[in-house]
């Protein structure tokens, strides 16, 4: 299996997806002569042709909207957002319109689009590019979201978002694009929504994380064992649907748990997977789950995000607190 | 009614036949029928909030009488379905159950080309463009024509679904229903432009004033839109120009709003009373006819009505249609509300 | 003091901000001549003119985007949001920019404003209408969040709202605007933010809930009382900032709780009062707490929506769950 | 060089004296000198992403002279700050601890009248019009200026900003800085209008194109904008027509989307070389206040860089200024960030 960093196998993909299937459409903003500014859709201009790999305008509103179209117009929309933060400008297509349509029509208008976006710290990028908003879409239903932490992941979770028949957000951590590297295997590769991986095994207590955090888990869980503390690593990949049955096994199996996001604490994802623990593992606890989060504040500017985004030092100090 | 049948065109204002003309009429009179039915049984706590479509009977039915339904997608605002039945006589039974609240409402069957009103105001025009510019990529021969209102112009929606189908040329039809109202407020306060119409210059694409109480001219407009986009020419945004008849919706006290004396006025130049006014001078309609169109749009309003309110509703038709299968959590939550309704129906606690 | 309903309370609170400041313009769709279409601004126009009470085009970001300037000019801005659903137009203009001025200028330009919206269901509005989005908001740093239950918190919180340095969602049950009556203290009241209150006592089990829903666990404990459960109801007022100590007091005294939300189950806000009492009061805890939301469906249409929205009934059912 | 600076008029192009004439120039050079020497440091991995200023010069120098910074307010994009030094000497220090990545970097320090740079494109647009309609509710003199990209113009915000200005008759200026290009995406389909100044049409005001690499045609156009504003004649959409000069951004290589041959004709017309060669022309430059002009840029960009770079950053400033007072939350976060940094500093997770 050859080895690729994130963006790489996100490349693989979407030309993979696009040879497979003549409906796919790659838009947004750069995406077409230019590649994206990530090199993410690079190549597939020459590839496919203008018709299916477009630069759109400047607008994320209509490029949602516009792809709620296309998917009824029997196309499959690739959409990519240049960045998440800049979702906020077309929510209410997201929100309001293209994950409600097949609920609105009762099923006879459906969008198998996937949206795209890079998001997240840890690379000095301008204001609102690192924004982690996953909680706030997760509390849309009607919406999928894919968050992969490794490039097999991102392979798998891309190729079955493109062929999953509801609005997907397909979110991709930006500090991942190239720090993120491991085998992924050639051809067909699809990973089910809804199946959490356990990337390390463990017993004494369990990290939850996703997208990039994994990484951060991982490396703590590292740190740790040679304290002689097995801290098993649970990446959710798809936080809806959400794999309750893998959180549950875990927390039972550990008794203690740490949950680890970027998103500011108050309202974010892991407040959804605590209220879920309290719900499906509450009497295998033998303390409360640990929290690890960004501060409730704006996501900062460069000289600042070092001591905003979880660090292995934390998760290390939240997992000690947990096993207290 | 023989008669009518045979009657001339009335050149110079159009080319279509005394039957053409005839059926234009009946269908704005069947229009404002249906409409008036369903504000009457809003009045009965029968169905939700509905708007009245008066005094837009002519542009919506004369857009509709442009389009070719087997081809032609309509994304409407929330105004117009009463005027829609030219796609199909099911639009009004499934009108009458969007309007009771039934999930289903929103589902015009199979081979109608209708999406569900749009609620939140123009975010229907950038999933218009998308649908037109997917039907170009795979050499379709349809347009898709979406309405919005006045006051929808003000949306970002609009602009930017606007300029994008400008930029990739979709067989787009952009018909703005200037009604003069959008709720309380009057089209001066809703744009210093000169027109809506005038709008089009930013997107690069003809923009068309039309009198929106005129169903031939607005017919004609749209023909010529349509044939425009059917040849690879791209979008036309359409201003129709009428008057909101009535009040914004069942909720809604224009009393409140409306210079005195402005909606009499405006009631000087019915839609419909012009175009009667004008058939019956060509000799094509009569008192007759009248009201056998009436009669006849009754008939068919009950009939779906009858349809409508036999449907009954399951609750736990909640968990459709979100995704194509509800996740495992969705699962665990229809057991929920199956276990807590036991055989009591909905708790209803305002009920208690 | 007089008794009021919710509407008429708010009512008469912007009458009074707008006497005694004469810098706060109020603004929004159908907020002059109209009054509001609920009319919660009635009479603002033809006492304070329109200069002060402006009917603006119809496009929310541009009324919260055209509030921010309005705030940093010197006024003190109070926008309408017709329906919350709809502040999913204004999104980036609320959580990217209104938030985030006061950061991204280290201080020097502030907004004042206060946006108020309806929401939640009840009464067979359209779709969008009824939506509760309020977690989607509290994951977003720099906003405060209050979410009034009673016509006396209507008056207290929006006028500290108004009064506040700081940009303030106000978000108002549309169901209570009517149905909820209560004594309305006359002259200056004001609720300080993040205090919540204590609706009803009792030892055997703590509801928390905010804005309607108060009302709703309100009537739950009166039915409950019955069966000899005292249930405490604790209203939170503002979710931000929370009022995390009244939380950990309720759960220590009551041992156990039930959290109920209008919203999707899945990241709501009942997720993070969850995962408050797991940081803060886990110890206490003598079942999980139970958890009441909205199902996991777009907010559904009128023949529907008593299948959807918490009830008396299923928080009575919840009461009984965390007592087992 | 006071020779120049008894210097006529260059009639009839402009009613400016040598002495303005040149200090129009000179803040054209020091914007390209202090852009470019951000360049570097940004190569030199001492500060973040930046947005290079070349072939705006003229646009932005242009529109800042024909503002009064006592009594107007800028809100920028993010590619003029370099070019606002007219405002106050110490935007530079403040531009260049912005790229670092200063939380301070977004505060022009009163009674500067700059809003910090605006990266979620065309936000700032729909801000601009509330504070100008602010200004008017105070009845203060000045207006307001926001700049913003060709693309820009194609989100929501623009249009909605727009139409709202028109509406209210706001005292506001809007100077699209047209340089071709979005990143990679060309202009063409950005939109099919005829130009960013014929959008004008859908707000109802007045729309202007202008040479942007002509600084004394930016500086009169923006002159009659102001003037109409301040005479309560509401707002002006300025496009000003120029090229960027270099790459989108540091992260930027234009080789993969500029045609061949495109840059360098561009660079014929490069907006500095054009004015210098004017006055050149005119008398009333030469090799000698060239020299000048650069080496006063870099001296004072040495001043600002070294005060920027002298500033220490507090962890927990992170919790200011997200609210007047942080919240009891935030409170007990400071706690934990500053517990757990002991006095070790960041975690650093990427650097074990
Ligand atoms: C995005 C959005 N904002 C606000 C509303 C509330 N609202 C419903 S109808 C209406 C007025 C619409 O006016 P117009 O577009 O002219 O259509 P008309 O009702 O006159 O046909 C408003 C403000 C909405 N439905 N959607
Ligand atoms: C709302 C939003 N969407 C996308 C981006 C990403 N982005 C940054 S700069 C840029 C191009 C801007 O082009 P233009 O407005 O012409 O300004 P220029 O950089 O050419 O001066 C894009 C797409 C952004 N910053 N904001
Ligand atoms: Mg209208
Ligand atoms: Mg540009």
């Amino acid at each position: 299996m050859p080895v690729m960093n994130m963006v790489q196998a996100i490349n693989a993909t979407l030309h993979e997806e696009m040879a497979r299937d003549d409906r796919v459409v790659v838009f947004g903003q750069d995406v077409a002569v230019n590649g994206g500014v990530f090199r993410a859709t690079e190549g597939l201009y020459d590839r496919f042709g203008g018709e299916r790999v477009v630069d759109t305008p400047l607008a994320e509103a209509a490029i949602v909207g516009a792809g709620v179209g296309l998917g009824v117009a029997g196309m499959v929309p690739v959409a990519e957002i240049q960045f998440l933060g800049f979702a906020y400008q077309a929510f209410h297509q997201i929100v309001g319109q293209m994950a409600r349509l097949r609920y609105r029509s009762s099923g006879r208008l459906t969008v198998p689009i996937v949206v795209r976006a890079p998001f997240g710290g840890g690379v000095r990028t301008p204001e609102l590019h690192s924004d982690s908003i996953e909680a706030q879409l997760a509390n849309c239903p009607g919406l999928k979201i894919a968050m992969p932490s490794s490039a097999a992941d991102a392979k798998g979770l891309l190729a079955a978002a493109i062929r999953d028949p509801d609005p997907v957000l397909f979110l991709e951590p930006l500090r991942g694009y190239r720090a993120i590297r491991d085998q992924v295997p050639e051809g067909e590769h699809l990973v089910p929504f809804g199946e959490a991986r356990t990337v390390r095994g463990g017993d004494d207590v369990v990290i939850v994380a996703w997208s990039y955090m994994v990484e951060i888990a991982r490396r703590a869980s590292v740190e740790l064992e040679q304290e002689g503390i097995a801290a098993r690593v649970l990446d959710l990949r798809t936080i809806v649907p959400l794999d309750t049955g893998a959180i549950r096994e875990a927390v039972e199996a550990c008794g203690r748990a740490v949950v680890v996001q970027e998103a500011p604490e108050t309202a974010g994802f892991a407040s959804e997977v605590i209220a879920t623990i309290n719900d499906e593992a509450f009497y295998s606890l033998e303390a409360p789950v640990a929290r690890v989060s960004g501060w409730d504040v704006p996501y900062p500017v460069g000289l600042l995000e070092d001591y905003h985004v979880p660090n292995v030092e934390r998760v290390v100090a939240a997992v000690r607190r947990a096993l207290q | 009614m023989a008669m009518t049948e045979t009657q001339d065109r009335i050149a110079p204002r159009s080319d279509l036949s005394g039957t053409e003309l005839q059926d234009l009429l009946r269908r704005m009179i069947a229009a404002r029928t249906f409409s008036s039915r369903c504000f009457s049984l809003q009045r009965q706590g029968r169905i939700g909030t509905m708007a009245p479509i008066d005094g837009a009977e002519a542009l919506v039915v004369g857009a509709a009488a442009a389009l070719d339904p087997a081809r032609d997608w309509v994304l409407p605002q929330y105004r117009e379905l009463h005027g829609l039945l030219r796609f199909g006589e099911e639009v009004l039974e499934t009108t009458i159950r969007y309007l009771r609240g039934d999930p289903a409402g929103g589902h015009f069957p199979a081979p109608i080309r209708i999406w569900p009103p749009q609620i939140a105001l123009a975010a229907q025009i950038p999933q218009a463009v998308g649908l037109a510019w997917g039907m170009k990529l795979r050499r379709e021969e349809g347009v898709v024509l979406t309405f919005f209102g006045d006051g929808a112009t003000s949306e970002g929606d609009f602009y930017e679904g606007g300029n994008f189908a400008g930029v990739l040329r979709a067989p787009v039809v952009l018909l703005c229903n200037n009604n003069a109202w959008a709720i309380s407020t009057p089209v001066r306060l809703q744009t210093a432009a000169e027109s809506f119409a005038a709008k089009a210059a930013a997107f690069g694409i003809p923009g068309e004033l039309v009198d929106g109480r005129d169903v031939l001219a607005v017919r004609d407009a749209v023909a010529r839109a349509r044939e425009r986009a059917v040849a690879g020419d791209g979008p036309t945004l359409i201003e129709a120009r009428a008057y909101r008849l009535g009040p914004h919706t069942t909720a809604d006290d224009p009393s409140r709003y409306v210079p005195p004396g402005e909606l009499e006025a405006a009631r000087q130049r019915d839609p419909i009373d012009l175009f009667r006014r004008e058939l019956e001078a060509a000799g094509v309609w009569n008192a007759g006819l009248e009201e056998e169109a009436k009669r006849d749009a009754d008939a068919r309003f009950d009939r779906a009505l009858a349809a409508a309110e036999a449907v009954a509703i399951e609750p736990d038709s909640l968990f459709e249609h979100v995704y194509a299968s509800p996740t495992a959590r969705m699962e665990r939550q229809r057991r929920q509300l199956l276990d807590g309704l036991g055989d009591r129906g909905a708790g209803g606690e305002e009920r208690r």
